[in-house]
């Protein structure tokens, strides 16, 4: 059962990635983000990830898709030209795609992963919580310091000169 | 009654695939979950419209009888309603994106109707208990935006663009002091379950008070409040529905809709209200815990308590909108990042040390 | 940073919209939600006032008076037979003076809780309005009980009132009038103390007392800007002279002087001073008399031409009649108040939001019906 | 009215000329030559003794086929508390008349109103349109010798009058 389903979420994932970069309207390609953000959520719940699944889904739907949607909306004149985009220099573009796709088929054959069976989880947020707060203080207040950097930094552009 | 649940009780009488119990069960817990919304849309619009009516010194809905007119007391008013929206011509404009124009109606409903899935309405009356219950319901009540964004952009109406920016910029705003708010309930109750909420506000606090989270201490006190006020903004009703604003934007983003998906818009809007009302239910005000401890409690108290409050809180809802007048703009925007962000955040703090301190 | 420029985006806010209170077209240009060009287009209700009144005589005008401002017919009929009597030299008997007086400040009420109310619909609130059309409603049923009409009423006439006041009006009114004081409170309640309300007002659309005068605003939204005028004290025309009432004016209690909620709160004053008008009207109006024994046989003002003004719930109403001696007037023009308060729309709302132009637009209190004749 | 003989002296001192005076004795309004009129305006706005401040109303009058057209102006001064009434004659045939639409900004409207009846030009008025009517109207309605079209932008105009008169 659980193997239909996730085929189901991968087909889903793949096929809206594709629609993201191969459609020429810029919100069909918004929406197609919506539905591949949605299936990388699914993936984290197979993972028994729910709490990061729930993350995926607040920032990424809930924050950065809305400014995208947000950006194109206000960026075109929206009665008489419909929004698209077009692809130029394939070439070198395929080239470029080709060599991430032999490196990332590369890594993942050669990266040596633990495969150990494991119970799921009863209680992610807890460790989540425990584990950002004890080992990994220093990368989630660097992170947090440079998330700040950049609010100051919006706040600054974005102010009139006056 | 999760979903697993039925799964189970499937199998002890039909031992089937359980891949077939598995979308059963789903389907029925759809079917409950879209019941009680359309149940809840009847209801509050009646509701709303007798409400505000008296509120106004008038008698609202008054059929004289069944068949011709909407009933005795204009009971079946909302049925009315509903048959006519759904007979109603489905308008769509020459120059509206069609496809987008379609769904975005059904987007914003989805995001009212996934986020129940994790609504405890009784003790053993959930869909799905997750372990991130709460923060599910925040993450997946975003949809409602982008619906908004695609049904303002598809129509091409300089209205509902209007309408649909400003909804975007509200509800934004407003999702952080009311997560922030709902973070210091978290700190209470060191967990994410919907259930797991309810069941630490059991008990009583100072002897008389039940151990609602709201009377737990002056921040989650503060935090209600807080809390409320950012999730009426992010139901888009007065005095913050400034994205439909009909005296300034004619109908906002759904100036374009008519007919059934119009309906659509208006039962989000509702099942928004019951998403809204039933977190603050969830986390301030004990959920299905009875307000006096030991005293009629069970499965169906349990119901009886979580409707009572949740009809108590969307009352208040209906209260605010016939009362005040709508906010400018930028109004609102200060009010979520000058006033109630801070206090927020200031709360948060209370509370840690609260925690900390106290216990 | 600065190299990226706001496109401006023009909106047509109205004909058809909510809150224009007719059929009004605002062409606005909007940086976002900055408004910043204004360009009121008006005439779309234009039903030939002027040009009707050429063809018809002087009684068949009056109809077409009450139908200029619908929401104050009698205050329009008003000054249009006050001007034809002033032009015939006609004494009106003392019991229709009173007549007038009763009905021209009921009226003024009517309008005035028709102004609060939509304005509070403009800025979102929608219970006060039915508030005041509860109260509206009782005073339409006082005209109606005395004329039988409930919107037009044809009742001034050059030289006397239709129909005298019927029985029983006398009570009803004390009635009204003592629910209705008490109902103000109830107003200042949910609207005028609002906080809501007061911020979305005080200090929005702030007509300086200067730009109020030079553009010829008049009547409450120029004694929101702190100008004490008033005709009906300056200049008082009927028997005005006769009742002791104040004058309210602006003072900036909540913002500064000349905002919208000063607009808005010297029409609610004003309704206090209508009722004690009417109280005193109604005290020393002579119990008895005939009030159609002034009623001129034929209406046909000597050659002459006059400017009349007076005070109409929405400022000076004036009415410039050229009559050439024949039974059909040479010429009526209709000086309206709300015309001149709408030209100066562009100037006080250039510059807010677009929620603030209809709420500013809302506190100007116009009726199209008026503007376009 | 004594205003009126102060402001005709005041007037008569300071624009040689400019008043007409009349040929029968009267008191309601002042007759004056259009030249000098945005001057003038200016001066009555102004001048501390008269302070004219609120352009009031502005109306424009046919007086019949054989007579001109005539425009006349009531204004009001909020400070001193007195009126006027001003009036100025123009011929038939092209009429126009200095603008003073930049001396009170509320006859802006005013004007327009008065052109869009009458015709009359107003020299020097920034925005000059059709106020009330239709952009496209032809003619001038108030006018004695204005004559109803019969096809309004291809539509055939009603000229029903049964049951008038």
């Amino acid at each position: 059962m659980t193997n239909i389903v996730f085929w189901f979420f991968v087909i889903m994932t793949i096929t809206a990635a594709l629609m993201v970069v191969l459609s020429k309207n810029l919100i069909y390609a918004a929406i197609a983000l919506l539905v591949t953000f949605l299936g990388v959520a699914a993936m984290y719940v197979f993972l028994w990830a729910d709490f990061i699944a729930g993350t995926q889904v607040m920032i990424y739907i809930g924050g950065i898709l809305i400014l995208l949607l947000f950006g194109i909306m206000l960026t075109h004149k929206i009665t008489s030209v419909r929004i698209s985009h077009t692809n130029v220099q394939r070439g070198v573009g395929a080239l470029i795609v080709a060599a991430i796709f032999v490196g990332l088929v590369w890594m993942i054959n050669f990266t040596p992963w633990l495969k150990v069976t494991t119970q799921e989880p009863l209680q992610t947020v807890h460790s989540i919580g425990t584990l950002l707060m004890t080992d990994f203080l220093l990368p989630f207040e660097v992170a947090s310091v440079l998330l700040l950097g950049a609010l100051i930094g919006a706040a600054v552009l974005a102010r009139k000169e006056t | 009654m999760t979903i697993d649940n039925i799964i189970q009780w499937f199998q002890s009488w039909f031992p089937v695939n359980v891949m077939v119990l598995f979308i059963t069960s789903v389907l029925i817990a759809a079917v409950v979950i879209f019941a009680i919304m359309a149940v809840n849309a009847l209801v509050a619009v009646y509701a709303e419209r007798k409400i505000s009516a008296f509120m106004q010194d008038r008698v609202g809905p008054m059929g004289q009888g069944p068949g011709l007119h909407a009933g005795k007391w204009g009971l079946l008013q909302t049925i009315a309603d509903t048959i006519k929206l759904i007979l109603k011509e489905d308008i769509i404009p020459k120059a509206a994106d069609k496809k987008l124009f379609i769904i975005a109606p059904f987007i914003i409903f989805l995001g009212a109707f996934i986020a129940l899935a994790a609504m405890p309405f009784g003790p053993y009356l959930i869909a799905s208990d997750m372990n991130i219950g709460i923060f599910y319901i925040l993450a997946v009540s975003s949809f409602g935006v982008i619906g908004i964004i695609l049904a303002a952009w598809s129509s091409d109406n300089k209205w509902s663009l209007y309408g649909g920016m400003r909804s975007a910029a509200q509800i934004i705003s407003y999702e952080i002091p009311a997560a922030l708010s709902l973070v210091s309930v978290l700190l209470l109750t060191s967990t994410l379950s919907m259930q797991g909420i309810i069941q630490s506000q059991a008990g009583t606090v100072w002897g008389f008070l039940p151990n609602w989270n709201i009377f737990n201490n002056p921040f989650s006190f503060l935090a209600f409040f807080i809390y409320f006020i950012a999730g009426v903004a992010e139901t888009n009703r007065t005095p913050f529905d400034i994205p439909e604003a009909e005296s300034e934007l004619v109908a906002g983003f759904h100036t374009e809709y008519s007919g059934m998906r119009w309906a659509f818009f208006f039962l989000s809007e509702y099942g928004n209200m019951l998403v809204v009302c039933g977190l603050t239910v969830v986390a301030f005000l004990g959920g299905w815990q009875s307000p006096i401890a030991g005293v009629m409690e069970g499965a169906w108290w349990g119901l009886f308590w979580f409707l009572t409050k949740l009809t108590a809180t969307i009352f208040i809802m209906i209260w605010f909108r016939w009362t005040f007048p709508r906010l400018r703009v930028d109004q609102l925007m200060n009010v979520a990042w000058k006033i109630l962000l801070p206090i927020a955040l200031f709360n948060l703090f209370g509370v840690a040390i609260w925690t900390l301190l106290v216990g | 940073m600065g190299l990226v420029h706001a496109e401006e985006m023009t909106l047509n806010i109205g004909p058809q919209h909510p809150s224009t209170h007719g059929v009004l077209r605002l062409k606005v240009k909007t940086d976002g939600e900055i408004i910043s060009e204004i360009t009121p287009v008006i005439g779309y209700l234009h039903r030939c006032f002027e040009k009707h009144c050429e063809n018809l005589s002087y009684e068949q005008v009056i109809p077409f008076t009450d139908r200029c401002d619908y929401i104050a017919a009698m205050n329009n009929s008003f000054g249009y037979v006050l001007a034809v009597e002033k032009l015939m030299d006609i004494q009106v008997p003392e019991r229709v003076e009173y007549i007038r007086v009763i009905m021209a400040e009921y009226n003024r009420i009517a309008s005035h809780l028709l102004a609060l109310g939509t304005f509070g619909l403009d800025v979102g609130a929608y219970t006060p309005f039915l508030y005041m059309f509860r109260d509206r409603e009782r005073i339409l049923d006082l005209f109606e009980i005395t004329c039988g009409a409930r919107l037009l009423y044809n009742y001034m006439w050059v030289g006397g009132v239709s129909h005298d006041l019927p029985l029983g009006f006398m009570e009803a009114s004390y009635r009204f009038l003592d629910e209705f004081e008490k109902n103000i409170n109830e107003y200042h309640n949910i609207l005028s103390y609002n906080k809501i309300f007061i911020e979305r007002s005080a200090d929005v659309g702030i007509m300086p007392k200067d730009v109020a005068i030079d553009y010829g605003v008049t009547g409450p939204n120029l004694r929101g800007s702190g100008v004490k005028w008033d005709l009906r004290k300056d200049e008082p025309y009927s028997i005005y002279n006769r009742f002791k009432f104040d004058v309210p004016v602006g003072t900036g209690i909540m913002g500064s002087v000349g905002d919208c909620w000063d607009r808005y709160w010297v029409r609610a004053e004003e309704m206090q001073e209508s009722i004690k008008i009417i109280r005193q009207a109604l005290d020393k109006i002579p119990r008895e008399g005939n009030v159609h024994e002034a009623l001129p046989k034929k209406v046909r003002p000597p050659k002459g031409s006059i400017y009349f003004r007076t005070e109409s719930p929405r400022g000076d109403l004036g009415y410039y009649i050229i009559s050439d001696g024949t039974p059909t007037p040479l010429r009526v023009k209709m000086r309206s108040p709300a015309f001149t308060a709408l030209s100066a729309l562009s100037e006080i709302a250039t510059g807010w939001m677009l929620s603030d132009v209809l709420v500013i637009l809302g506190s100007l209190d116009i009726v199209l019906g008026e503007i376009d004749r | 009215m004594i205003i009126n003989q102060k402001v005709s002296d005041i007037l008569e001192v300071k624009f040689p000329g400019v008043v007409i005076l009349p040929d029968e004795p009267h008191n309601d309004f002042i007759q004056i030559h259009p030249e000098k009129w945005k001057e003038i305006a200016k001066f009555i706005k102004t001048d501390s003794e008269l302070k004219f401040d609120s352009c009031q109303c502005i109306t424009g009058v046919d007086l019949g086929i054989e007579d001109g057209l005539e425009v006349r102006y009531n204004f009001h001064s909020m400070q001193l508390k007195h009126k006027i009434e001003i009036r100025i004659a123009v011929e038939r045939k092209n009429p126009s008349i200095p603008s003073i639409e930049q001396v009170w900004r509320g006859a802006n409207w005013l004007e327009r109103e008065v052109y869009d009846m009458y015709g009359i030009r107003f020299k020097g008025h920034r925005d000059l349109r059709r106020m009330l009517l239709p952009d496209d109207w032809k003619g001038w309605p108030l006018r004695k010798d204005y004559k109803t079209p019969n096809i309004y932008n291809g539509m055939k105009i009603p000229k029903v009058r049964k049951g008038w008169d």
